[in-house]
């Protein structure tokens, strides 16, 4: 089973990322763009089909290791 | 005078262990070890140094996997009870990410690594890391990061604020804290707090770099002169 | 009895010309066997024997360096760095080597790896790695493209050396168009050791275990200079050239290897660079004089389904082969454990001089060690005076007018990005860790010192393009020569006016080395290196490692008190150019790149070197500073603003 | 509009964060850990609504900017 991670950084918390590739695209001719966030994206394969226990395990290790919780949220998909 | 035991905690990918090491050893009253991260139960000691480097790579960010080594357990253990805790650069990272100080380090405005001398100012000198400086003291102390930039948010910084957590920030060589002498973006200048009982300290810049004039400054010396004084008193 | 397998394609001569050999390089690999090679040993002659690890082209003229002296511990070729004695029982290893064509394809990762590469050499010679330099030339900075390659290069560069907490105190950086698509990357590394600390690149004893530290991935078997076929379509899919770098994963393979040598379980060791397993095993067991049986089944692999021609060229990063004492196989795997490391054991020595694999119980190449490293064809293509030389020969002073206003030229020259500041590239590297770097980046050499024994070395790095000598740098920091070592860029070996520019360069250097009495202790050389309009210019870098007495004579080029007196040390020959001859000035002001270079009279430069040290050493001279690219006026001019207190914010 | 992006590294390329992340996890106890990949997720703001210019706009921002075609392989969704 694979669970996807999504981790970006908080509402209110700086992106010197996001901003600086929202400058260059501009720079570059792409008017359109508005605003641009970037964060981390994660595949974690899981052995055993349980979804329950998935979701938990998942959610636990994000808590836990993938996420600093003062300045990240994260959601996450079982597949 | 019994002698003083500081350990320095060694992660894999730590690279500052060593200049720790040479920094405390010039104090003849420290009898200075090296304490591996797999280590549960590394005994008791006076103080505890997290040095600078890259913990695990610094893979997911700065410290995230290191606050889950074997030795954490005794390092917080030492930090409730009131010992003194120095996190240097990823040391800081880490206290953070054990959540033994608030907020949190990532990465620099510039989006590059920066390693030059920069002024820092002393806040307050009611501290075991900082009694020997003069109030609003103004030191000369290299930084060495890619992701230094402190976060807090706005209740925390109160707080910090408030409570004289807030142990050094950046400023020019004159003392004004501005956002010119600021290299990383740090919300209020900031480049150390303090926990609040002020035992633990965290600080971005490098004060076992800055020992020995040939090295460009010799004001690092401060700080371990004010933790050791504080300890054998 | 060497088999074929199944899946081997059978060889024909297209498949050699492949594998980058020709029909008489095939000849002598069937001599060497006395029948005709499998796939597999096809695949080992063709990368030991490519340009990159054999240097078919160059080694004759390599031959020519001076390589010994006093100092000499190790000498240049003997083993992966030569090392040097620095006096009570102290020694340093040093090399410097390219990584230019990965880099021009991946920025990052290409120079990441390189210094990953180069630091491996060091620690498999027994010493820590203290300080790492490197030498980078970029095209003109003035379009994306190019501005892109700097900020990757420099960004691996700082990414591999800061994760691994050693020094970047130096080298230097070359802006000129001829760098525009190819560009270089060179990157040195210094390591420190006691005499009995000396690690050998050798397998003996008969039995002894042989151990493999890391995985084999398919990474970097196009890197190895030939093609294939299709083996397994799932090999072809996935094969990519370019390696990904893991510093982290190389701070634990140091440590380790570093913990190992304090015991006397390891009888030899090597890294694994270019052409991987493959030449790390035929070389041990040639310079132990003894043969080596491995099994590449046993070792451990990245991906699935990995073939004996795959495992054995694959360039994957972050390797060792570690030849163990036997019985002690329990304790090196312990302390591979210890650093989180997978140490496992693939074979052992043997005494019949061969290098034999095995995979699944059968043998798949069975080749003399001896001849395989060592008797790689050599060649001297023909040479020839390039056309170009004699206009640039013919060039007069007067063919320019002499500038009106001498300080525009000044203000151009100094806004140069080859002249001024590089301190937005070294201020990304980590210069300060490990507490040594006594003289920071921006002077004419970097300072370092070893607390540990209490000594000072100079280190310089440059090459320009049209002209170099490198002792001045150390000797303008009050160090005195001890050695260096070089790196050789150039274009195709096989077009004659490139292959004199290689004869005449090397002449040069052999004769600078033996009026300096400095033995070369190693280095590298990189061909091919071409754009589609024609060759780089001629590129030797060459980095010299001095020593400094004492701390009191520790020299910077700023100029320290008002009052003091300025005196020019001036060795020039009579020059009818009066040094403007492929001048940085004439460059940028006339875009010129012509007019014969200063010739250099080797006994008056030594006799000023030897004055400058001198001086330094009564304590006469406040500063020292060496007149190079932009002439007397930039290096005046750099004596007045390089000041390292007004760096900080 | 919004689009996400996926940035992941190909199969293939050494990816030694995910690999160190994936050792810890198992040290930690999440034996069922099999593999995990790092990459990276984008959240692009587009003004305007012809999904049609957006989705090539974004492509082409994906090949000349957020993807190193060296080791990187992207896709997208438009929200």
């Amino acid at each position: 089973m694979k669970a996807h991670i999504f981790v970006t950084l908080k509402q209110g918390v700086l992106d010197p990322q996001g901003s600086t590739v929202q400058r260059s695209l501009q720079q570059m001719g792409y008017a359109a763009v508005q605003s641009v966030r970037i964060g981390k994206f994660m595949e974690v394969e899981l052995a055993g089909t349980d979804r329950e226990a998935a979701a938990t395990q998942v959610d636990e290790m994000c808590r836990k290791l993938f996420v600093n919780p003062n300045i990240e949220e994260y959601r996450f998909e079982l597949r | 005078m019994p002698r003083l035991s500081v350990a320095v905690v060694v992660f894999p990918g730590s690279n500052c262990d060593y200049d720790c090491f040479w920094a405390v050893a010039q104090f003849p009253q420290c009898r200075v070890q090296y304490v591996w991260h797999k280590d549960a139960n590394p005994g008791r000691f006076d103080v505890i140094i997290l040095p600078g480097g890259f913990s695990y790579g610094d893979y997911l960010r700065c410290g995230a996997i290191a606050r889950f080594s074997p030795v954490m357990q005794a390092i917080v253990e030492h930090a409730r009870q009131g010992r003194p805790l120095l996190g240097i650069c990823n040391g800081f990272q880490i206290l953070c990410e054990a959540g033994l100080l608030p907020g949190a380090l990532y990465r620099n405005n510039s989006l590059t690594f920066i390693c030059e001398h920069v002024y820092v100012r002393a806040e307050t000198t009611a501290s075991v890391f900082t009694r020997a400086c003069a109030s609003g003291q103004v030191l000369n102390l290299p930084i060495a990061h890619g992701e230094g930039q402190y976060f807090a948010d706005d209740a925390t910084l109160r707080q910090l604020e408030d409570g004289g957590q807030i142990a050094f920030r950046y400023c020019a060589r004159d003392g004004a804290a501005s956002a010119q002498a600021n290299p990383n973006g740090s919300r209020h200048n900031i480049a150390g707090i303090f926990n609040a009982a002020k035992n633990v300290l965290g600080m971005m810049p490098h004060p076992e770099r800055a020992m020995d004039a040939r090295l460009g400054s010799c004001d690092g010396q401060l700080i371990f002169k004010s933790m050791l004084a504080a300890v054998s008193a | 009895m060497v088999t074929r397998l199944p899946q081997d394609p059978t060889i024909t001569p297209a498949i050699i010309a492949e594998h980058g050999m020709t029909a008489d390089e095939y000849q002598r690999a069937c001599a060497i066997l006395g029948r005709a090679p499998n796939y597999t040993e096809l695949g080992i002659f063709s990368v030991m024997w490519s340009e990159h690890c054999s240097y078919k082209n160059s080694r004759r003229l390599l031959r020519t360096f001076p390589t010994t002296g006093p100092r000499v511990l190790i000498k240049a070729g003997e083993e992966n760095a030569g090392v040097l004695d620095i006096g009570d029982g102290w020694a340093v290893a040093f090399k410097v080597e390219s990584h230019n064509h990965p880099s021009a394809v991946e920025p990052f990762q290409g120079a990441a790896t390189g210094v990953g590469g180069i630091l491996r050499d060091i620690f498999t010679m027994g010493a820590r790695p203290v300080i790492n330099m490197n030498s980078l030339r970029f095209g003109r900075p003035d379009t994306a493209a190019v501005r892109h390659l700097i900020d990757g290069v420099v960004g691996g560069i700082a990414h591999y050396g800061n994760c691994m907490g050693i020094p970047t105190i130096g080298g230097d950086v070359y802006f000129d168009e001829t760098y525009e698509t190819n560009c270089l990357v060179n990157a040195f590394s210094l390591g420190v050791m006691r005499h009995e600390e000396l690690q050998r690149g050798c397998a003996t004893g008969v039995g002894n275990p042989v151990f493999y530290v890391g995985a084999a991935g398919r990474d970097g078997i196009h890197g190895a200079t030939f093609a294939s076929t299709e083996l397994t379509e799932e090999s072809e899919a996935k094969r990519s050239s370019v390696q990904v770098a893991d510093p982290f994963m190389e701070k634990l393979l140091l440590e380790a290897c570093l913990e190992l040598y304090k015991t006397d379980f390891v009888v030899g060791i090597q890294d694994m660079g270019a052409a991987g397993l493959t030449c790390s095993t035929c070389e041990t067991a040639c310079r132990g004089g003894s043969g080596i049986e491995i099994d590449v089944a046993k070792v451990p692999q990245r991906e699935r389904g990995m073939v004996p021609y795959e495992i054995l060229l694959s360039e994957s990063q972050e390797r060792m082969l570690v030849i163990v004492r036997k019985g002690c196989e329990a304790d090196v795997q312990r302390i591979f454990e210890k650093w989180d490391l997978h140490a496992e054991q693939i074979g052992q020595v043997t005494d019949d001089g061969l290098m034999r694999v095995q995979w699944n119980g059968v043998t798949v190449a069975e080749i003399p060690a001896r001849a395989i490293a060592e008797d790689a064809p050599l060649y001297s293509p023909p040479a020839e005076r390039p056309a170009y030389l004699k206009t640039v020969h013919a060039w007069r002073l007067d063919a320019v007018a002499p500038p009106h206003d001498l300080t525009a030229v000044l203000t151009t020259l100094l806004a140069e990005p080859t002249i001024g500041s590089k301190k937005m590239i070294y201020r990304r590297y980590d210069h300060m860790v490990r507490t040594g770097t006594v003289v920071l980046p921006g002077s004419d050499a970097a300072v370092f010192w070893l607390k540990d024994a209490d000594k000072y070395l100079a280190l310089a790095a440059d090459c320009n393009g049209r002209y170099c000598y490198r002792a001045r740098n150390v000797v303008c920091s009050g160090g005195a020569p001890l050695g260096l070592t070089d790196c050789l860029n150039f274009g195709n070996p096989l077009k004659p006016e490139i292959y004199w520019q290689l004869t005449e360069c090397i002449a040069g250097l052999v004769e600078a080395c033996n009026a300096f009495a400095t033995p070369v202790t190693g280095g590298n050389v990189s061909l091919y290196n071409e754009s589609p309009d024609g060759a780089i210019d001629p590129t030797p870098l060459v980095v010299m490692v001095g020593q400094i007495a004492c701390a009191a004579h520790i020299t910077t080029q700023w100029f320290k008190h008002a009052g003091d007196t300025i005196v020019l040390l001036d060795g020039r020959q009579d020059d009818p150019l009066h040094g403007v001859g492929g001048s940085e000035y004439l460059r940028r002001t006339h875009q010129l790149k012509t007019g014969t270079a200063p010739v250099m009279d080797l006994a008056k430069e030594k006799a000023l070197q030897d004055c400058c040290v001198a001086a330094i050493r009564q304590g006469l001279l406040a500063s020292a500073h060496d007149c190079a690219e932009g002439g007397l006026a930039v290096a005046l001019a750099e004596c007045c603003f390089t000041m390292p207190s007004d760096n900080v914010r």
